[in-house]
C-alpha cells in the first residue's frame, strides 16, 4: 500500500529522513575517524589515502551529498514552518532539489 | 441507459478488528457507477453480510470513506471510471484506525482528538446578543473560512504516515479546526487551544508529509493549517517567555 | 430461545443527532439539575448521519431590515395553504431568531455576511422578503459540524450505531419506560430506560423511487409511534423537490439534489424533445413554486417526453459556463464527479421526494400524549401544514430540539424510571428477529417494489384509484417481506438485518401516507389529487390524524384551529407591503 | 512525541548548522582538490580558535539535532515511548557529544 505516498511532498519528506538517518548513522564513524589525529595520525592518513579508492570516493560523494539533501531538504522544511504559507510548496521542493544537486556536482567534479 | 458492458474484479477486506483477508467479487459495470455503489452492489445482491458506512450519499456526511485502490478517497463521490485499475478494484477499510467489521472503521479516536485539540468553539457572547459584524476582509477571516468546508471524513488522517507511526498524534483534520479557530474574532480561548494543540501529540510532531492535503476530497489544505499553529504556538511561547 | 438483552439506565435520552437532537443535549444540560445523566443514541456515527448536515439552502430566520417575525410567520401559513398549527408555527418563527443567534455566538457557526459585515440574506421561493441565513451552499455542514463538536466536548453518553426499534410503554400504557436498541456493531439488543425520552429521527420519506435523505432515514420514529398508539397527522404531505439527480437506478446519487438556486438563477428545464415545457404549464416557467414544478416535470414524464434516464433535462450552459462553475462550484463539482457537465452540458432530473410535514402530534413545547415522550424537528408534525417553506426544516429541528432540551431538563427533576412492559419488550423483539426465522432471499428488490409502488400511485400526483391500488402493492410487498429472511449467523454489524428493518418501517408508513392521501379530498401544497384538484373550503380546512388501534389503521379529519389569523386575514400591520423581495 | 521544547530545540539547531553545513561542505571541496591527509588537516585546524569555537558548536548542534532527530524516528518505527525514549534521546545525544568533542579536540588541540 504505497499509494497514498506518491506525491512530491511525500517524497521530499522521505528523502529528508532517510538522509537524516543516514547521516546520524555515519556521524559517529565520521568522529572516530577524526579522533585518529589525536591518538595515531598514521591511521588517519592511510585512511585519507583510501579516499583515493573508487569504493571510499563514492561513499564520500554519498555523505556530502546527504548532507546536501538534508540541508536544503530542511531549509525547505523551515521556511514552510516558519514564514508566512505560501501555496507554492512544490516549486519550495523542487528547489531545495536542484540546491542539493548543485552542490553535489560541484562535489563530484572537485572529487574526480 | 444502464448499458453494462462487463464486469468489474472487486477485492474486498473481509474480516474483524486484526484479522481478515481480501475476498474476490465481480460487480457489473454500469454508467455513471460510484465505489460506493459497487460496494452496495455487492451487500444487495452477491453478499448480504458485507458490512460497510454511509449516510448522505453526496459527500457530505463523511461517513463513507476507505481505501481504493490504495488511496484513501470518499467512496460516494469517487466515480469507478476514475480510478479503475484496468478492471480491477481493491477496497479496504479506511487505514489508521480499527476495523469494526469489514469496511467500517471505529472512527471514535479520530474525533476523540478533535475533542483533545480544543476543536470547538468558546464564546465571547451569548444568544441574546447581536452577531457581530465582520466583513469577508477581516484579518483571518479568510483563513478560517479555509477549512469549512472540513467533513471530518478521516481521508487525510487515513493518509498521514505520521498518524500511522505516533497514536498520540493528533492529526491534519482536528489540528486543521483548531487552527480556524485561532483565526476567528469570535473565538474567546485562544490560549487554551494554543495549549491543547501544543501538547506532546499536537502540531509539531507533523512531518509536513502533506499526504493530507494531496488526497483531501474537498480540496482543503491542513498541511497549511498546522504549519499555521507551529508559527502560531511557537510564537505565543516566545511572547509568553517560556 | 430468546436472546439476551442488555440493560442500561440514564435520566435523559436522545434518540438521533441531527438538528432536533443535538440542540436537545445541549440544552437539557443547561436547564437539567446537576449531575442528570443525558444519553444520545443514534442510528449513525454522532452529527454525521440524518439530514440536517444535508441542508444546502439556510435556515429561515426574521433578522429586521424590514423583515419580521409576523411577516416569516404570515409566510409560513400561506405556504403551508392553511393547514399549519399556527401556535407552532409561530414559535418556530419567533424562537428562530434566538436560536440564530445562538448558533452563531455560542455554538461558533459563522454566517455568510454582506459587504458591511451584516448577516447575509436571500429568499427562497415562497418568502416575501430575504430571510434565508446560510454558509455558501454547505450550510448544514457548518450547523452540526459545530454543534456536534460542542457535544462531543460535552459529558454526554454516546451509543452511536445504536438503532431504536420499539417504544417501550409502562404496563398500563401511560407512561413511556424505555426504548429497546439493536447495538448495531454488536448486533445484541439494549434497553435503555430513562425518565424523559426525545425522538428525534427525522422522519425522511426513503420510500419513493427517487429520494434525497440519507440512507440511514427510514421512518423508524413514526413507525414506532404508530405502533405505541401516538397520532401522527398531515402523513399525505409529502413535499417533493423538482429537481433530483437522476443518473440510472443502479447509483445511490440518483435522487440527490441538485440546488433550487440553478433556476432561479435562470436555469432551464427541457423536456425529452429539448422544449421548455415549464410555460406549458405555469406562466412563471422555470422559475415557479417547488410543487407546480414538479408537477410540470411529472406530466412530461407521463407523456414520455422524456430524457434518456426517463426524466427531463436542466441546462445552464446558456448563462455561460464559466459563470455557472463561478456561481454553483459544489453542484458544478458534485455533477462533475459523477460524470455530469453541469456547467455545459445537460444533466437528466426528476421530482424527488425531500421532506415529511407530517408526524407526531405534539404540543407547542413537543410533549406528547405518552408521558416522558418529546418529539421534535422533522418527526413532529404541526409547524409546517401542507408544504414546508425551504429554510424552515433547519429552523424547525434547531428551535424545537432546543425547547425539548429544555422541557425535558426541567421535567425531569419530577420524574422517576418506570418499568417496562415486558409484554411490549417481547412483542417488540420479536418483530425484530422475525426475518432470522424465515429463508434467507434479497431484501433489495422489495424495496425497489415499495418505492415504485409509492412513486406510481401516491406519489406527485394522486387519484382514488391509483391510491387504492397502491394501498394493495404496499400490503403485498409487506406479506412477501415477512416471508423473506436474512442470513443471521453473524449480526453484528449486519446491513442486510437492517435494510429489513428499514423495509418494515417504510412499509408501515407508506400505508399511512396513503390513507391519508385518500382521506384528504381536496388539494393543498404537497398533497394533489387529480380527482379533487381544487384546494377546498379555506374556514373549513381540515388535517387528517392517523392512529392504530390494534392491527387497524384508522386516519379521521380534525378541523385547523385559527388561533391566530384566519384565512384571508393577516398580522401585518396596515399598509405593510405584500412582498419585500426585489424581482 | 514532540513538544514545543523538543521542537524548538531541533530547529534551532538546525539554523545554528545552516552556515556551518555551508561552509563545512564548501572547505571540504576546496580541501580535496589534490587529496587529502591529515597533515593538511591539521595544519589547518590544529592551534586554530576559530576553528575550535566553529567545530565546537557544530558538534554541539548536531548532536542535539540527531538526538531529538533519531527519537522522532524510534518512537514512530517502534512505538517506544515514556522514559525508555527519554533515556534514548539523551543517551544518543551524550554519545555523539562526547565522540564529537574527542574529534573536535583531536584536530585542533
Ligand atoms: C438534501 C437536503 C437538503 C435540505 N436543505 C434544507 C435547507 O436548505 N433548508 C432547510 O430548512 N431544510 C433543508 N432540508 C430539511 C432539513 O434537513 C430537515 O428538515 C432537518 O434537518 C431535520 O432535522 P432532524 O434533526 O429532525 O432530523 P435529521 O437531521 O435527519 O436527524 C435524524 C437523526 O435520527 C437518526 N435516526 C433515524 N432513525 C433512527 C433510529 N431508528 N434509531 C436511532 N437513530 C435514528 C438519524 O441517524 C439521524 O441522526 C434539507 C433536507 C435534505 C435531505
Ligand atoms: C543545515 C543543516 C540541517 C538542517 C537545516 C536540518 C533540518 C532539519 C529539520 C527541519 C528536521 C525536522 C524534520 C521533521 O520534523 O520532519 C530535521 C530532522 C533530522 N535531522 Fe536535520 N538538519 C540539518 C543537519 C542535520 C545533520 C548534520 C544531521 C546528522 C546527524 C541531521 C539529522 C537529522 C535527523 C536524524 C532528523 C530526523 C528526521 C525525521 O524526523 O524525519 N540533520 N533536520
Ligand atoms: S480536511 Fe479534508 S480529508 Fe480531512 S477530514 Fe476534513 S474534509 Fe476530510
Ligand atoms: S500528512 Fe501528516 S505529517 Fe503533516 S502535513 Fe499532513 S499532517
Ligand atoms: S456517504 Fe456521506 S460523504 Fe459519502
Amino acid at each position: 500500500m504505497r499509494g497514498h505516498r506518491g506525491h512530491p511532498l511525500w517524497l521530499a519528506y522521505g528523502l529528508h529522513r532517510l538522509s537524516g538517518l543516514a547521516l546520524a548513522l555515519f556521524l559517529p564513524a565520521h568522529f572516530w575517524v577524526l579522533s585518529m589525529a589525536l591518538s595515531s595520525p598514521e591511521r588517519l592518513d592511510g585512511f585519507l589515502h583510501w579516499a583515493e579508492a573508487p569504493l571510499v570516493k563514492f561513499a564520500e560523494f554519498g555523505l556530502v551529498f546527504l548532507l546536501a539533501v538534508h540541508a536544503f531538504g530542511g531549509l525547505r522544511l523551515l521556511a514552510l514552518e516558519l514564514l508566512p504559507w505560501t501555496p507554492g510548496q512544490k516549486t519550495l521542493a523542487a528547489g531545495a532539489v536542484a540546491g542539493a544537486v548543485l552542490v553535489c556536482g560541484v562535489f563530484l567534479l572537485n572529487a574526480v | 441507459m444502464t448499458a453494462s458492458t462487463g464486469m468489474l474484479e472487486v477485492s474486498v477486506w473481509r474480516g474483524s478488528a486484526g484479522d481478515g483477508q481480501f475476498q474476490a467479487f465481480r460487480v457489473p459495470v454500469q454508467e455513471n457507477q460510484t465505489i460506493l455503489d459497487v460496494v452496495s452492489w455487492i451487500q444487495q445482491n452477491a453478499d448480504p453480510t458485507l458490512s460497510y458506512r454511509f449516510a448522505c450519499r453526496v459527500g457530505m456526511c463523511g461517513s463513507c470513506a476507505m481505501m481504493v485502490n490504495g488511496l484513501p478517497r470518499w467512496t460516494c463521490r469517487t466515480h469507478v471510471q476514475k480510478v479503475l485499475n484496468g478492471n480491477r478494484l481493491t477496497v479496504a477499510p479506511l487505514r489508521n484506525l480499527a476495523v469494526i467489521k469489514d469496511l467500517a472503521t471505529d472512527m471514535d479516536p479520530f474525533f476523540d482528538k478533535w475533542v483533545e485539540a480544543e476543536g470547538r468553539h468558546h464564546p465571547t457572547a451569548t444568544r441574546h446578543d447581536p452577531m457581530p459584524p465582520i466583513t469577508a476582509d477581516a484579518p483571518g477571516r479568510a483563513e478560517a473560512d479555509a477549512a469549512i468546508e472540513c467533513i471530518n471524513c478521516a481521508v487525510c488522517y487515513a493518509g498521514c504516515d505520521t498518524v500511522a507511526g505516533n497514536p498520540d498524534y493528533l492529526g491534519p483534520a482536528a489540528l486543521q479546526r483548531a487552527w480556524t479557530l485561532i483565526n476567528d474574532a469570535k473565538e474567546a480561548d485562544k490560549g487554551a487551544i494554543l495549549t491543547a494543540v501544543a501538547q506532546s501529540g499536537g502540531c509539531f510532531n507533523c512531518h509536513s508529509q502533506g499526504s493530507c492535503t494531496a488526497h483531501c476530497p474537498n480540496e482543503l489544505d491542513p498541511m497549511r493549517s498546522v504549519a499555521g499553529l507551529k508559527r502560531a504556538t511557537v510564537l505565543a511561547a516566545l511572547k509568553g517567555g517560556s | 430461545m430468546k436472546p439476551v438483552i442488555e440493560r442500561h439506565e440514564t435520566d435523559i435520552l436522545i434518540i438521533g443527532s441531527g438538528g432536533a437532537g443535538l440542540f436537545a443535549a445541549l440544552h437539557a444540560q443547561q436547564t437539567a439539575p446537576q449531575g442528570t445523566r443525558i444519553t444520545i443514541a443514534v442510528k449513525g456515527l454522532l452529527g454525521k448521519c440524518g439530514c440536517t448536515r444535508m441542508v444546502q439552502g439556510g435556515y429561515n430566520v426574521a433578522l429586521g431590515g424590514g423583515d419580521t417575525v409576523e411577516r416569516h410567520f404570515m409566510d409560513t401559513i400561506r405556504g403551508g395553504k392553511w393547514l399549519p398549527d399556527q401556535d407552532m408555527a409561530w414559535k418556530l418563527c419567533n424562537l428562530a431568531v434566538e436560536r440564530v443567534h445562538e448558533l452563531e455566538n455560542e455554538i461558533g457557526c459563522f454566517f455568510d455576511r454582506n459587504p458591511d459585515g451584516s448577516v447575509h440574506q436571500k429568499a427562497f421561493a415562497g418568502q416575501t422578503a430575504d430571510r434565508t441565513v446560510h454558509k455558501g451552499d454547505l450550510t448544514g455542514i457548518e450547523i452540526i459540524s459545530r454543534l456536534m463538536e460542542q457535544v462531543l466536548a460535552r459529558p454526554v453518553e454516546r451509543l452511536q450505531e445504536h438503532r431504536a426499534i420499539g417504544l417501550i410503554p409502562t404496563r398500563d400504557g401511560s407512561a413511556l419506560a424505555g426504548v429497546l436498541f439493536i447495538d448495531m456493531r454488536s448486533g445484541g439488543f439494549r434497553l435503555v430506560r430513562a425518565k424523559a425520552v426525545l425522538m428525534a429521527t427525522g422522519g425522511g420519506p426513503t420510500m419513493y423511487r427517487f429520494h434525497t435523505p440519507s440512507g440511514d432515514k427510514s421512518m423508524d420514529g413514526l413507525a414506532m409511534a404508530l405502533r405505541v398508539g401516538l397520532c401522527l397527522r398531515d402523513m399525505e404531505m409529502v413535499q417533493f423537490h423538482p429537481t433530483g439527480l437522476l443518473a440510472g437506478d443502479h447509483t445511490r446519487m440518483t435522487g440527490t439534489v441538485l440546488e433550487e438556486g440553478l433556476r432561479g438563477a435562470g436555469g432551464h428545464l427541457l423536456n425529452g424533445a429539448g422544449h421548455r415545457f415549464m410555460f406549458d404549464y405555469d406562466a412563471k416557467g422555470d422559475r415557479a413554486t417547488r410543487d407546480v414544478v414538479s408537477r410540470g416535470i411529472y406530466a412530461e414524464m407521463r407523456k414520455s417526453n422524456v430524457s434518456p434516464n426517463g426524466g427531463v433535462f436542466i441546462s445552464m450552459a446558456h448563462l455561460g459556463p464559466e459563470n455557472v462553475a463561478a456561481k454553483f462550484p459544489g453542484m458544478v463539482k458534485r455533477c462533475a464527479d459523477s460524470g455530469f457537465d453541469l456547467a455545459a452540458g445537460r444533466v437528466e432530473v426528476v421530482p424527488t421526494a425531500h421532506y415529511m410535514m407530517g408526524g407526531v402530534v405534539v404540543d407547542v413545547d413537543t410533549r406528547t400524549t405518552l408521558e416522558g415522550l418529546y418529539v421534535a424537528g422533522e418527526d413532529a408534525g404541526g409547524a409546517h401544514g401542507s408544504n414546508r417553506l425551504g429554510g424552515n426544516g433547519v429552523a424547525n429541528s434547531t428551535v424545537y430540539g432546543g425547547v425539548a432540551g429544555e422541557v425535558m431538563g426541567r421535567d425531569v427533576a419530577s420524574m422517576t424510571l418506570r418499568d417496562p412492559d415486558e409484554a411490549v419488550l417481547d412483542a417488540e423483539l420479536a418483530r425484530a428477529l422475525h426475518p432470522l426465522g424465515q429463508k434467507p432471499a434479497l431484501v433489495q428488490p422489495l424495496r425497489t417494489a415499495l418505492q415504485d409502488a409509492m412513486w406510481e400511485h401516491v406519489g406527485v400526483m394522486r387519484d382514488e384509484p391509483g391510491m387504492t391500488r397502491g394501498l394493495t402493492r404496499i400490503a403485498d410487498i409487506r406479506a412477501e417481506l415477512m416471508q423473506t429472511g436474512i442470513d443471521g449467523t453473524n449480526l453484528a454489524f449486519n446491513l442486510t438485518w437492517h435494510d429489513w428493518l428499514n423495509l418494515a418501517s417504510l412499509c408501515d408508513i407508506s400505508q399511512v401516507i396513503t390513507q391519508a392521501g385518500l382521506a384528504r379530498e381536496n388539494s393543498r401544497g404537497a398533497h394533489f389529487r387529480e380527482d379533487f384538484p381544487d384546494q377546498g373550503d379555506l374556514p373549513s380546512s381540515y388535517f387528517t390524524v392517523a392512529r392504530r388501534g390494534g392491527e387497524a389503521m384508522a386516519v379521521d379529519r380534525e378541523a385547523v384551529k385559527f388561533s391566530i389569523v384566519k384565512p384571508g386575514e393577516t398580522i401585518l400591520a396596515e399598509g405593510e407591503p405584500e412582498t419585500l423581495v426585489a424581482n | 512525541m514532540l513538544d514545543l521544547r523538543l521542537y524548538l530545540l531541533q530547529r534551532i539547531s538546525a539554523l545554528v548548522m545552516v552556515p556551518l553545513v555551508l561552509t563545512h561542505i564548501v572547505v571540504m571541496i576546496c580541501a580535496i582538490q589534490g587529496g587529502l591527509t591529515a597533515g593538511e588537516i591539521l595544519l589547518r585546524t590544529q592551534g586554530s580558535l576559530f576553528w575550535l569555537t566553529f567545530y565546537g558548536l557544530f558538534v554541539l548542534a548536531v548532536s542535539v539535532h540527531a538526538a531529538i532527530g533519531l527519537r522522532v524516528i524510534v518512537h514512530e518505527f517502534t512505538g517506544l515511548r515514556g522514559t525508555a525514549l527519554t533515556v534514548l534521546g539523551w543517551a544518543v545525544f551524550a554519545g555523539l557529544l562526547a565522540l564529537g568533542a574527542r574529534a573536535v579536540w583531536a584536530v585542533t588541540l
